[in-house]
């Protein structure tokens, strides 16, 4: 195919993957000028695993992410504004302002939220699995988590779950070599964490996490099986990230090794945009694409700067369905 | 209405919800095999679909309920032992509790987790735990725990209609009590209404879960002595029948809270708190509490067993306050 | 004797402590790295061997502290966030907290592990957990929570040094501010007593963590509009030293409990219900609770800061308490 | 060897064996009596899985068992009498009376403890295989669980600790073909639990169950590895109960198929006398080993009964290393 209108999904993946880089550029910058409360967990780098992954799902599939939550929801075809506004702890933010930078999760796209909890989305998207195994939708649900995170034991339930009960989950492990400041062979046993499918009997597969074709294979023929009944995937993207475990950590926890500068020329943008061009797509496409994200970007900040904090009653809304009262004491002082 | 067993209570208010919502479904260890009498013919009635057999770990399925309520299921998890909730705290605490307010409304959470309190019949420590005031702690979780059939057919019902998630915590010491039931399908308690078990002037004795059926024994006990205990079950912990509580207080003027849980942090600390912080004025004598000393639970009955909440101990505490008032000078 | 900051405290306690007494060693995620300050120089001094970084979970290396500890090691545990606690509840409940009770004293488990109170920053509520009142309700764990230096260093030297298991909460809002602390290698201060931070005769304000501050600085607001507040930090939660608390609310008559985590079933409720039940005489007016109300932690801080415990809401608090005595009619 | 002396090691197999299995019918006879509380889950069936693994270790050697208390403190040498003291209640049982039928844990002989929360001894074991490291004792810890407990996070944490630091630890699962009611199959995910080993970069190994040998020659390896310092090692013993999940449940729980009379047929304990009699040893000797087991069963039956419960300040004591005061209301009634 060398057609590179406007539906092209050759474009879609370079444009979701722009998008989140740019979007995360933006974002460090106005962190920098204090403009967005709380840490930063950037996903630069990353962008082939997120949108590979992504773009071989339905709208109406269910994914769950992690702390480093950018760059899911965009892979996933979230819009900027209610993310950027969320950033800044808005209003209009996808959260209202009370997730912030580890959690953009937009429900609409599929998302069943970015947690935090390191490892703590394994048996939500076991549970989403099941949930659409029971109501007979031949849905799929995603679980992405961290290298790190498959030493906790709720992936390992999650996984154990979803295949006993061959139910139709995939689980992307986000292999960025480190876990904060560890590296990943000083914390997780084994060869490779796509290992580990073996002692549950279902497939375990280890792609290039740079390459965005090769992602979204992996996880289509995964998703098939899934949709097929044949229940869940381990998949291992390897990848890196190219930014500190989080901005603004004081100083600079994750030690780099002499392979830091091969990860950098391994850049996935750089990589799929060479692909396109040797396959025809225009130059000029792709920088028209650019410069459409940047005014993307530029428009969500502003959204965001325009709109109102939420007022302090959100405080109390979303515990429960039910709104609860403000304690006579407390609201006295807000 | 039908004379039945708290256990049974449990067995029809579930068989009745799944039979009206084809979204509610349970799982749990071994529930098809119905260890403890509350799922009896559901694999034939509802299927292996909707009555699950999980594996033995508890933040995967209970964080399972989770992302299947998500989605727009109502699970019903079958904990079995209360003990057995620790395991699954991050899931409950991180994920259940907390989803729906991280992302701004966007997630609901129907979902109940069913254990009993597994207490009094030496079956140790780790096995007795009586946790329910660790997760009134924890916004975001409502928590029923009902003393008596009707309560216990009526609030599960509510918690498996609610659509926030809910804790119910069913207190083994009940499990053989049989009451008059209804069997109304649409017999509901709403959540957060507690409930006047015997009507009483000059005590107020506030029962958590079993507790509240030493407690009834005790006002017996104490009515042949002349003193007129007003009983209040608040049936569910959160939310806290708060208002119920203090008008009983304002009436009478004195108040003990009988808990079966260890004391320290308690569901009684936190009804006594609330009394002193909004009835003092009412108040003629110290609110007292009776509860499960904080040392863990032993094996050999002959020691675990008076470490409970017993009629003799409320009766000495009524005893106490009501005396102590009598004795201070005007 | 020198002004250091409460991270330095615990970075001080850990080293003199692992310097003096082989069998303590560190264990954590990303401690090597020494993410807050509290293990810089560690694995130079003390070698990898004795400061590790754990792989993530929680539930793993805090019950391998368990282990450790009952074959004759003194493992501290960072669990840097106490929000990671969840996850370990297990290990901390079913193992750690009973493994002594359950075989009858043949174990023995001599263990700290330590999380900070991470309020206050934009973290949202899945960061933001002060849950150290769930631990007070189970018996068998020690618990300390410090708001200034001298008292982390003592308490956390206190806290290695002792045979039980000790979780060592320590405040986020307390990790910068400066105090004077002993340089002596046995400035240790016992577990369970508690300290009057100022003295006071109209009303006694009790602190929880970093609560003991916004109370001092209450209590100074307090001072100049004439009212003369005690204020008192049990520094121990467990075991929580009610007999201090009980000596000044009998001086006083009224009390005032400030407790940065929810409401229901806090520390400041346990508090609360100590004092009617144990001083109900001495009570001059309702005791009163400046808690973090029963709902999660939002990220944006225009509607976080408000949630938590205030000089405003505390100094409204005593105003309150001693109006309403003199506003009742005698 | 054909030495039948006293000391022979193979006959120390033969009566661990015997001990577990007539020590159980004793304590099953008197609980349907009435003279024991609680509940009590059985080892019959299993007793070379805990002799052959036991037999392995050194007596300070560490071990961590399960809620199926019974065999593992006899497997590893502890004597009978405060063990069925401890089933009785009784202050002279091996935890004062505190822990009962679930916790028959003897520290004198290494044990750590066996724990009732399914799958919570793999840290522990963990932290004692570090613990012995850090001291640097050639010690090791061996961690027995069950089939079912393979699916808790524990399990998972445990084991990939172990692995990831090298630590001396043997993990052994005694796979009895069902947790509670759940045939395996229903609950485990993948093939074989030793099949988890893979994704752990640790030996994974199958052993049958009901052969003392096969089991004892297992472990051994994985204890040589283990004490020289090469890491962990995942052994499944294929086992069976011929109990109940627990006696006094009220009814039968485990569904039993067409196999279990195979399983009755290859008793652990038979197939071992035949191996000692093929190989030389007298019938007589071994008739001597059983009577003379049936005298100490009698014997500890004897002392447990003769011995008082414990005063009720025992409930007060062991929560901490200071024993707590007793509430003066609570003591007024007790
Ligand atoms: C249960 C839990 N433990 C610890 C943390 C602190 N923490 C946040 S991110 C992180 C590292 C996660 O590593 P990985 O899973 O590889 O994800 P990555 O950050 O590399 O994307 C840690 C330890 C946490 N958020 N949750
Ligand atoms: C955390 C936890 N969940 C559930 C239980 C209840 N329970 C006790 S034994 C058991 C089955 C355990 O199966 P397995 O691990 O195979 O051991 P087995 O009983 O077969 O020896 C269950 C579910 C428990 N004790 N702890
Ligand atoms: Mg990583
Ligand atoms: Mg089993």
């Amino acid at each position: 195919m060398t057609t590179t209108g406007e539906n092209d999904p050759r474009l879609e993946k370079y444009r979701r993957m722009q998008r989140i880089r740019q979007f995360e550029a933006k974002a460090e910058a106005i962190h920098a000028a204090g403009e967005i409360p709380g840490a930063l967990h950037t996903y630069a780098g990353m962008e082939a695993s997120g949108v590979g992954a992504c773009i071989a799902l339905r709208d109406d599939d269910y994914m769950v992410g992690t702390h480093r939550s950018h760059g899911h929801p965009i892979a996933k075809g979230a819009k900027l504004r209610p993310l950027m506004a969320e950033l800044l702890g808005k209003v209009t933010g996808i959260c209202k302002g009370k997730g912030g930078s580890m959690h953009l999760s937009d429900f609409s796209m599929g998302s069943l939220g970015e947690t935090s909890i390191v490892g703590s989305g394994g048996p939500v998207a076991a549970g989403a699995a099941l949930g659409a195994k029971l109501q007979g939708l031949d849905r799929v649900a995603l679980c992405f988590f961290g290298d790190g995170a498959s030493s906790e034991g709720a992936i390992h339930e999650g996984m154990n779950l979803a295949a006993v009960w061959s139910l139709p989950a995939i689980f992307v492990c986000e292999n960025n070599r480190f876990g904060m400041s560890t590296p990943t062979d000083k914390a997780v046993a084994g060869a490779n964490v796509a290992d580990r499918a073996h002692g549950y009997g279902i497939p375990g597969v280890i792609v290039d996490g740079q390459d965005v074709d090769a992602v979204e294979a992996a996880v289509r023929e995964a998703v098939d099986r899934a949709r097929a009944g044949k229940g869940p995937t381990l998949i291992e993207t390897k990848t890196y990230r190219y930014g500190d475990h989080a901005v603004n950590m004081g100083r600079e926890l994750t030690p780099r090794g002499p392979e830091h500068d091969d990860w950098v020329a391994r850049d996935p943008i750089t990589i799929y945009r060479k692909r396109l061009v040797e396959a025809g797509v225009a130059d000029a496409d792709l920088d028209a694409i650019d410069s459409a994200i940047a005014d993307e970007v530029a428009d969500a900040l502003q959204f965001a700067r325009d709109s109102d904090y939420p007022v302090f009653a959100e405080a109390f809304d979303h515990v429960f369905v039910d709104r609860l009262p403000i304690p006579a004491d407390v609201s006295a002082h807000a | 209405m039908a004379r039945v067993t708290y256990l049974e209570a449990i067995h029809q208010a579930q068989k009745e919800e799944m039979a009206r919502d084809k979204s509610v479904f349970i799982m749990g260890e071994d529930v098809r095999c119905n260890v403890f009498g509350t799922t009896t013919g559901f694999v034939d009635q509802f299927g292996e679909e909707r009555v699950r057999d999980t594996p033995i770990s508890e933040n995967g399925f209970i964080g399972a309920a989770g992302g299947a309520a998500m989605v727009g299921m109502r699970p019903i998890v079958d904990a079995t032992i209360s003990s057995f909730l620790f395991p699954a705290m991050d899931q409950i605490c991180s994920i259940i509790a907390k989803s729906r307010y991280i992302y701004g409304g966007q997630a609901r959470l129907p979902l109940v987790i069913r254990s009993c309190l597994f207490y009094g019949n030496s079956n140790a420590a780790q096995h007795s735990d009586r946790p329910y005031s660790m997760f009134m702690n924890m916004p975001g979780l409502k928590i029923i725990a009902p003393s008596n059939a009707s309560d216990m057919k009526g609030l599960l019902k509510a918690a498996i209609r609610s659509d926030d998630p809910v804790l119910s915590f069913e207190d083994s010491t009940c499990w053989m009590a049989k009451g008059e039931v209804s069997d109304d399908v649409d017999h509901v308690i709403p959540l957060g209404k507690g409930d006047i078990k015997r009507e009483g002037s000059d005590l107020t004795i506030i029962g958590v879960a079993g507790g509240v059926n030493v407690a009834l024994n005790a006002a017996k006990k104490l009515a042949e002595e002349g003193i007129s205990a007003e009983v209040i079950d608040p049936r569910t912990l959160v939310p806290l029948d708060r208002e119920l509580i203090l008008q009983s207080v304002r009436k009478t003027g004195r108040a003990i809270c009988v808990d079966p849980a260890h004391m320290t942090c308690s569901a009684a600390s936190e009804i006594a708190a609330t009394i002193v912080e909004h009835a003092f004025d009412a108040l003629r004598g110290p609110v007292v509490r009776v509860t499960t000393p904080d040392t863990h639970l032993p094996f050999s009955p002959h020691i675990e067993k008076p470490l409970y909440p017993s009629v003799e101990r409320i009766v000495d505490a009524a005893r106490r306050i009501i005396g102590a008032e009598r004795a201070v000078p005007a």
